[in-house]
């Protein structure tokens, strides 16, 4: 903790932002996130909205895997279920687009709640297998079911009856630009609620089964139900990251639920930092911006020197795996861990050592 | 035979713990080392026979010499090849293999493999109860049992240097008495030298040839074991006796606290 | 009942195919407690490591598959080396998710390499039909068989007797405390890797033998491992074997006498799978976590 | 990267995704070197009008997620028309083209990509996979046969000609059974125990060419006596080679020559490949599709220049639009697009597999 | 009402000498390890029992049959709290809301979690918040966060842990583990408090400290206490009755003197040599 604040109540001591310094860092984030549209080109913002989306995936699976500790392989085939309720219903039935993404959301969490049921027994890589095994048979329920393999084409999103793609404000507007916003608002929602949770009765519960699950039970915790609860509120937030990329991209396609998502997720909250909200965001930001990155090298590459142009396919794939082993190599807590050695490394300068 | 000259040891780059620890173990004897919970006794222990380094800690000062020779920068692995073996708190023995399967382990840095069979046997005759639970998983074993197998399985190493880590921790009485009459003839019979940390100051004085108490990462009190019996302090915080001598009891103390005098 | 022997006979035979696979994964499992998603990719270099050494450069056969096996091994050292043991004691999701990050690694260097065209495989396994009863059975999947029943016996006489296998199993159970009886836990990687990798080579020539070198066929067979070996328990050399040989006949038995256009045989046995772990959670033969408080 | 650079006088911008690591990078891989590879020829023989075409292209490694955000980068760029890949890339952008205007061709075949009600500005240059599947069945029904069974990827590209080859089937008395193919099978003895049981006479393969090699090796091994029919993805050279001895007698359906069938609009490719050392044999069928493909696109550019018309997107629709019977020099049936229909294809030849090779058993059929 | 102290630590509604735990007959086996065989005793409101016996005599199974961990294949566990529940029915979780809160023998905190968290995670079955109010920190959930942070600090001062509360429990010492897994126990406000082993591995001045604890909130408080110990002046000295158990038979029962010149439990447990250890 900082020194020199003492706090006198401990309503001050117990909230979230507890210093000045704290406070200024995320107003300073939100204005980067409320000015960064006005100057992105469709290209930034479609980046912006991926990792607004993967950021939001990443704190669902976190809640069950870096919080609750119950790994999690089956966050495509979830994500699936929230982008199909919200597409199917969008384009079958024709209920409006926003009523769509809470529906899906409840939806995904009854399902993931249900795929829940085995952790009532099994732990750790076994239950890790069991969610592939939810993975696969979502997928394969999909794909057997009357929306078959072909993708569902959601119909374009409305505001007061516009299509987001033709509703401007002067030089501002178009797809990416409106759903840039609804991205962020249900981000900042999901956000505050994740950090609210894990101060509050549930979340510490949820912690407790990842650190000790017996202590957890003897001190009454109910296991069955908070593990549950844990795959029911995760799901709905990954269902919540379901249905934004379904609305969002105008088509859902099992095709980009399958096995690599989950894994990508994997990825994504380990290499921020499992356990943290927070990571969950670096998280999402790293593992979207380095590939494109990556890309864009590989266009520079391609007139000056197409020979290592030719290369950068497969480097990309390489430094994808190479950054993944270099992280958790040298720094296995993730990102988060990484910020926190900056700040405390600020805080005390001067006097670091 | 061992000694410690000035070790400092970082945990995390940051955690200071050892603040120039100095200590003799000499050949064929047997060491206590005494101290308060956190004084750092396991850390010694660790930094001796290479174990910190899994837990992120380092000798970041002084040295560590072991038959003259520097040991403090070698592996785990080469440490014990060259006769230290630590028997680590809390028993720590392989859950998932049987009695006789956690020996042969303790065995894995002998080269005469022919004698293991021998060595097992000489290690169910200290502990015939070890032998009716030859086959049986170790994770299973009660508590005491597990202790017996920790420091059976040191033997089997045929250590010079044997290094017990609070062997007495969650031992019923009658068995205390029993592993520590065990300590101290495997000390006679086999020659090994043995350093001892102990809670139990009363029981590690009485088989101790020589005792260190440490304190907050230093040794703040050495002798032999009736020198130590005669210290205030160390008769009221580590023989828990009053003033008379006696064995002062539990009930009073909710009425007074007295600080050491050794920490001010 | 043809029909079924057939089934049968070709489950069994696939099956022992997983189980290879599975085998050194569990190997490694219970050396380290590493889950190693890379296990598919193993058999990805194997495979066109052979490929490359007979085909490409030219060698005999036996003198390639020796060379690959020992390139195997190396690949198993340096990967420990560079990649495992920094994380020793790290929490076990990172070191899973390394293993994920080799898997990319390692693909996209045989991309690199070799392309992702497929190609023929030298066919120095004799691949002739053998008719048992009526039924039909390339001879290169006997040879899986037939390596997977001795690998299964090596394997248990090695942890159960070998003082190297006791090691192995101590050092999954408790790092620090093997570290304390001297066993040095590098080595014990070193070893569990380069056998995994070995099991890998050869799996993955028997894969090549079957399907031809084709670049997904192969590493696709690693997605098999996971029903298998938590089927058979994640650290059963027998139940690598029998999670492999069930999973085969699963397969076999849906793809013959279900009906086709549900294609159950991809989910089948995930939901046998599921049904298992409720009645046994450590799998058929997988140890029990002790936890006592 | 490039940035906007250029101005609209100078080049004119296509955006094209390849799979060069991907689940197809196989066929992928010779595809893109054709789409290249035309126009590094093209503009080596003067661009259109003097103005030179630019491809800006990546690999990605068939990940939608990726294939749209390379699609928006180089929307961004100034791109007029795009270069796609795969089914899933193809359908998951469909909509988005539509938006922006960006005509759109890719290596997928899926027959509602000819449907412009559905998709209005994708443009199919191979015939459709329904259509080939139906050709197929019509072959079949030619010759006898009236059990049919189709084998498929276990996806959108491999259903996609399922239907409407049941529908032809059951219409002329046939049957036809569906087996899909999960991914990373490595036998199908299991479900041939059900071809034999139900005395099916034809296979139908939508699928590429390892698992469409494995299936017929599982067929040979269990001596299965029935007529195989690879149809777009698997007739290939490297099928035939993966087969082997087991792809004796295999028939093949494709919308495309092969190389070495002699046709006259192969030459400039082996002639261009000759000059850098190589030849279209060695690149194969893949390498045909993508020069074609791309080089249709860049007639319907032609013509918008040629029209005196500003080169966007609308232009080019339009000029399409306006094409018919375009020559391809035999490689193809001549193709003709319209305002209602973008199936410029019509037509498939059939091979055979004869002494390890492709040989050419039927002229062009069109669709029945 | 204890000075400096605002809320009732103890729950129960009984009266000092009331019968409070009632275990009758109890057989546990673990495959052929028959770990308990017809172990019956009585625990009172507001006294201290202790539980002795040599390792493996089936102590801390007991207790975990308490704690609903261990079912008993025979016999009954009855705890009476104004009303009966058999306990050998009940899950774990649901015997904590009955007031029995337990410490372990091999301290099982809640490592990567604050100290005051794992004490707060103690105050779980008195908190009414759910997963939505929770999630916005809004009326109940902040309400109560706040006034149960005040009880934890009276637990806090009780038990002199004011400088850690903010500190991750892994990276404590031993016996700073042991006194967080006290709080934690004492949190949940039980009417009936079961340590195992509290003392395993302190020195004598640490475990005077726990005696202290241990006794101010049994005599102050009125908690009832279970308490497994192998150090026999502990035992001696601070509890009102023991139970001594030896390969899972009860072998004796009663005060302090009585346990002591039993000859079964010397020659089991305490040894001839009488002198404490
Ligand atoms: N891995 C570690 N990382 C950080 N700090 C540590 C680590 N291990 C021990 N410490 C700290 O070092 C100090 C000494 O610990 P050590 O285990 O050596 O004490 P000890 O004397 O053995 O105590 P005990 O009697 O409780 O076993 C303690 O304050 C402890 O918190
Ligand atoms: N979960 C379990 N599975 C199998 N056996 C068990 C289990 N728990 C306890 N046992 C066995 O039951 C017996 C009693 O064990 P318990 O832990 O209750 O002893 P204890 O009296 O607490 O001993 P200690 O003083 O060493 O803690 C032992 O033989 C032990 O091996
Ligand atoms: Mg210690
Ligand atoms: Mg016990």
């Amino acid at each position: 903790m900082e020194s020199g604040i003492f706090h006198t109540t401990y309503e001050s001591d117990m909230a979230l932002r507890r210093t000045p310094l704290m406070r200024w860092r995320i107003y300073l984030i939100v204005a980067v996130i409320v000015i960064l549209p006005f100057f992105g080109n469709s290209y930034t913002l479609t980046l912006a909205n991926q990792i607004g989306i993967v950021a939001i995936g990443a704190i669902g699976l976190n809640i069950l895997t870096g919080f609750t500790g119950q790994i999690s392989l089956g966050q495509g085939g979830f994500m699936a279920i929230g982008a199909y309720t919200s597409g199917v219903l969008a384009a079958s039935l024709g209920v409006p687009w926003w009523l769509t993404i809470p529906i899906a959301c409840v939806a995904t969490a009854v399902v993931g709640t249900l795929f829940g049921i085995p952790s009532l027994r099994l732990k750790g890589l076994y239950l890790a297998i069991a969610t592939l095994a939810a993975q696969q048979i979502i997928q394969w329920a999909i794909v057997r079911s009357p929306l078959g393999v072909d993708a569902v084409v959601v119909p374009p999103v409305t505001i007061f009856g516009t299509s987001l793609n033709k509703l401007r404000i002067g030089p501002f507007g178009g797809s990416d630009f409106w759903f840039y916003w609804i991205i962020y608002l249900f981000m900042f929602l999901t956000i505050l609620f994740a950090v609210n949770l894990f101060r509050t009765k549930v979340g510490r519960a949820f912690i407790a089964i990842r650190d000790q699950d017996i202590a957890a039970e003897v001190m009454g915790v109910n296991l069955f139900r908070y593990k549950l609860l844990s795959f029911a509120t995760s799901s709905f937030i990954v269902g919540l990251a379901g249905a934004l990329l379904g609305q969002y991209r105008g088509i859902v396609n099992y095709e980009r639920f399958t096995i690599e998502t989950s894994i990508f997720y994997l990825a994504v909250i380990i290499i921020g930092g499992l356990g943290s909200v927070s990571g969950s965001v670096y998280g999402a930001v790293f593992m979207v911006i380095i590939p494109a990155i990556l890309s864009n090298l590989g266009q520079a590459f391609s007139s000056s020197a197409p020979a290592i142009a030719r290369l950068v396919p497969f480097a990309q794939q390489a430094v994808f795996g190479l950054t993944i082993i270099l992280f958790l190599v040298l720094e296995p807590e993730g990102l988060a861990k990484i910020w926190r050695d900056i700040k405390d490394y600020f805080r005390l300068w001067p006097f670091s050592y | 035979m061992l000694a410690l000259n000035n070790v400092e040891v970082i945990y995390n780059d940051v955690i200071l713990v050892l603040k120039g620890m100095s200590l003799e173990v000499p050949q064929g004897k047997i060491v206590a080392l005494l101290g308060s919970n956190g004084a750092g006794k396991s850390t010694t222990l660790k930094a001796i026979s290479g174990l910190l380094k899994p837990e992120d800690g380092e000798v970041t000062d002084g040295e560590i010499l072991f038959e003259g020779e520097k040991i403090h920068e070698l592996e785990a692995a080469n440490v014990v090849r060259r006769g230290i073996f630590q028997v680590m708190e809390g028993r720590r023995v392989f859950e998932h293999l049987d009695v006789e399967q956690n020996l042969i382990a303790g065995s894995y840095t002998r080269s005469d493999r022919q004698n293991v069979r021998q060595d097992i046997d000489v290690v169910y005759e200290y502990f015939p109860r070890l032998k009716e639970r030859r086959r049986q998983t170790a994770g299973y074993l009660s508590g005491g049992e597990q202790q017996m197998l920790a420091i059976g399985r040191a033997l089997m190493a045929r250590p010079k240097l044997m290094m017990l880590d609070e062997p007495s921790l969650g031992l019923a009485p009658l068995l205390v008495r029993e592993i520590f009459s065990i300590i101290r003839r495997i000390n006679q019979e086999q020659g090994t030298t043995i350093l001892l940390v102990e809670q139990n100051a009363r029981i590690a004085l009485d088989v101790a040839d020589y005792a260190y108490i440490m304190e907050n990462g230093r040794i703040v009190l050495t002798g032999e074991p009736a020198q130590l019996r005669d210290n205030a302090d160390v008769r009221e915080f580590y023989l828990g006796l009053n003033e008379v001598g006696t064995r002062k009891s539990y009930r009073d103390v909710k009425h007074y606290k007295r600080r050491k005098r050794w920490l001010s | 009942m043809d029909k079924f022997l057939q089934l049968t006979l070709t489950g069994l035979t696939n099956g022992a195919i997983f189980a290879l696979v599975a085998l050194g994964f569990v190997l490694i499992y219970k050396a380290s407690d590493v889950i190693n998603f890379a296990q598919g990719d193993f058999l990805l270099v194997g495979a066109y490591l052979t490929f490359g050494l007979i085909s490409q450069v030219g060698l005999p056969w036996s003198v390639g598959m020796l060379i690959a096996i020992v390139v195997a091994v190396l690949l198993g050292i340096v990967v420990e080396r560079l990649v495992l043991r920094p994380l020793i004691g790290e929490p076990i999701i990172s070191v899973i998710m390394v293993t994920i990050g080799l898997s990319s690694l390692l693909r996209s260097v045989v991309i690199w390499i070799w392309g992702t065209m497929g190609a023929q495989f030298p066919s120095f396994l004799p691949s002739q039909p053998i008719n048992v009863f009526g039924a039909v059975v390339p001879a290169d999947r006997f040879i899986a068989i037939g390596l997977a029943a001795v690998l299964l016996v090596v394997f248990t006489l090695f942890f159960r007797y070998s003082r190297e296998g006791i090691a192995m199993r101590a050092t999954a159970d408790d790092q620090q405390a093997a570290l304390s009886m001297g066993i040095s836990v590098q080595k014990i990687f070193a070893i569990a890797w380069s056998i995994a990798a070995v099991t890998a080579v050869l799996a993955g020539i028997i894969v090549a033998n079957i399907t031809e070198l084709s670049f997904f066929a192969v590493s696709s067979i690693g997605l098999h491992v996971f029903p298998v070996v938590i089927l058979g328990g994640l650290d059963s050399i027998p139940g690598a074997i029998i999670g492999g040989l069930i999973i085969g006949l699963l397969e076999s038995y849906v793809g013959g006498y279900t009906p086709s256009a549900l294609a159950l045989r991809t989910v089948f046995p995930f939901i046998v799978l599921i049904i298992i772990l409720m009645i046994k959670p450590y799998g058929l033969f997988g140890e029990e976590r002790i936890e006592r408080v | 990267g490039g940035g906007d650079d250029g101005g609209g006088d100078e080049s004119i911008k296509v955006g094209a995704i390849f799979d060069l690591t991907g689940a197809t990078s196989d066929v992928g891989t010779p595809y893109s070197e054709g789409v290249k590879d035309f126009v590094a020829w093209y503009n080596d023989n003067g661009g259109v009008d003097g103005r030179s075409l630019e491809l800006v292209s990546a690999d990605y490694a068939y990940k939608v997620d990726q294939a749209e955000q390379l699609y928006t980068q180089y929307v961004n760029q100034g791109i007029v028309a795009f270069q796609g890949w795969g089914t899933g890339d193809t359908e998951a952008l469909r909509t988005r083209i539509a938006t922006d205007e960006i005509p759109f061709m890719s290596a997928s075949y899926s027959d509602v990509l000819g449907n412009p009600d559905e998709a209005p500005y994708n443009f199919l240059i191979g015939t459709g996979y329904a259509a080939q599947a139906i050709t197929a069945v019509q072959w079949g029904l030619d010759n006898g046969a009236s059990k049919f069974a189709i084998f498929h990827h276990d996806s959108p590209f491999g259903t996609s000609p399922v239907a409407g080859a049941t529908a032809f089937a059951e219409a002329n008395g046939a049957t036809m059974a569906e087996f899909p193919m999960p991914g990373g099978a490595t036998d199908f003895t299991a479900e041939l125990t059900q071809v034999q049981d139900a005395g099916i006479e034809y296979i139908l393969i939508q699928n590429v060419s390892s698992p469409a090699a494995t299936l017929v090796k599982n067929i040979k091994d269990f001596g299965l006596d029935v007529q195989v029919v690879c149809l777009n993805w698997c007739t290939d050279e490297l099928f035939a080679s993966l087969a082997g001895d087991a792809g004796e007698g295999v028939l093949g359906a494709s919308p495309f020559a092969f190389p070495g069938s002699g046709a006259a609009g192969l030459k400039e490719m082996d002639d261009y490949l000759q000059s850098k050392g190589s030849s279209l044999e060695e690149k194969g069928l893949r390498y045909v599709a993508g020069w074609l493909t791309m080089k249709v696109m860049t007639e319907g550019i032609e013509k918008v220049v040629a029209d005196g018309n500003e080169v966007t997107g609308p232009n080019i629709k339009a000029a399409l639009e306006s094409m018919s019977n375009i020559d391809t020099g035999n490689i193809t049936t001549p193709l003709s697009f319209s305002t209602t229909d973008h199936a410029s294809n019509k037509a498939v030849q059939f091979f055979q597999i004869e002494g390890g090779k492709w040989t050419a058993v039927s002229d062009l059929i069109t669709v029945p | 009402m204890p000075r400096g102290f605002s809320h009732v630590l103890n729950s129960s509604p009984l009266q000092p000498g009331d019968l409070q735990l009632d275990i009758d007959n109890i057989y546990l086996a673990f495959g052929g390890v028959q770990a308990l065989s017809g172990v019956g005793f009585q625990v009172r409101q507001s006294e201290i029992t202790a539980i002795i016996g040599p390792n493996g005599a089936g102590k801390t199974s007991l207790l975990n049959c308490v704690s609903g961990l261990y079912h008993p294949q025979r016999g009954e566990i009855r705890f009476h709290n104004g009303r009966t529940h058999t306990l050998t029915n009940l899950r774990p979780y649901n015997i904590a809301r009955l007031g029995i809160a337990r410490s372990f023998q091999n301290i099982e905190l809640f490592k990567h979690m604050t100290v005051l968290d794992n004490l707060m995670l103690g105050r779980h079955i008195h908190l009414k918040s759910n997963i939505f109010s929770g999630g916005l920190y809004w009326g109940r959930a902040q309400r109560e966060e706040v006034e149960n942070r005040q009880f934890l600090e009276d637990i806090i001062d009780l038990l002199e842990i004011e400088s850690i509360r903010k500190q991750a429990v892994g990276t404590l010492s031993y016996g700073l583990q042991k006194r967080v897994e006290l709080g934690r126990a004492l949190a949940l406000q039980p009417s009936l408090l079961i340590l195992d082993e509290p003392m395993a591995g302190m020195n004598s001045e640490e475990k005077e400290d726990m005696a202290r604890f241990i006794l101010d909130v049994n005599e102050e408080h009125g908690v009832t206490i279970i308490i497994i110990e192998h150090d026999m002046g502990v035992v001696m000295d601070i509890s009102d009755h023991i139970v001594v158990l030896d390969f899972g038979v009860k072998i004796g029962d009663g005060t302090p003197d009585e346990v002591q010149r039993n000859p079964a439990v010397i020659k089991a447990y305490l040894g001839e040599d009488q002198g404490v250890i």
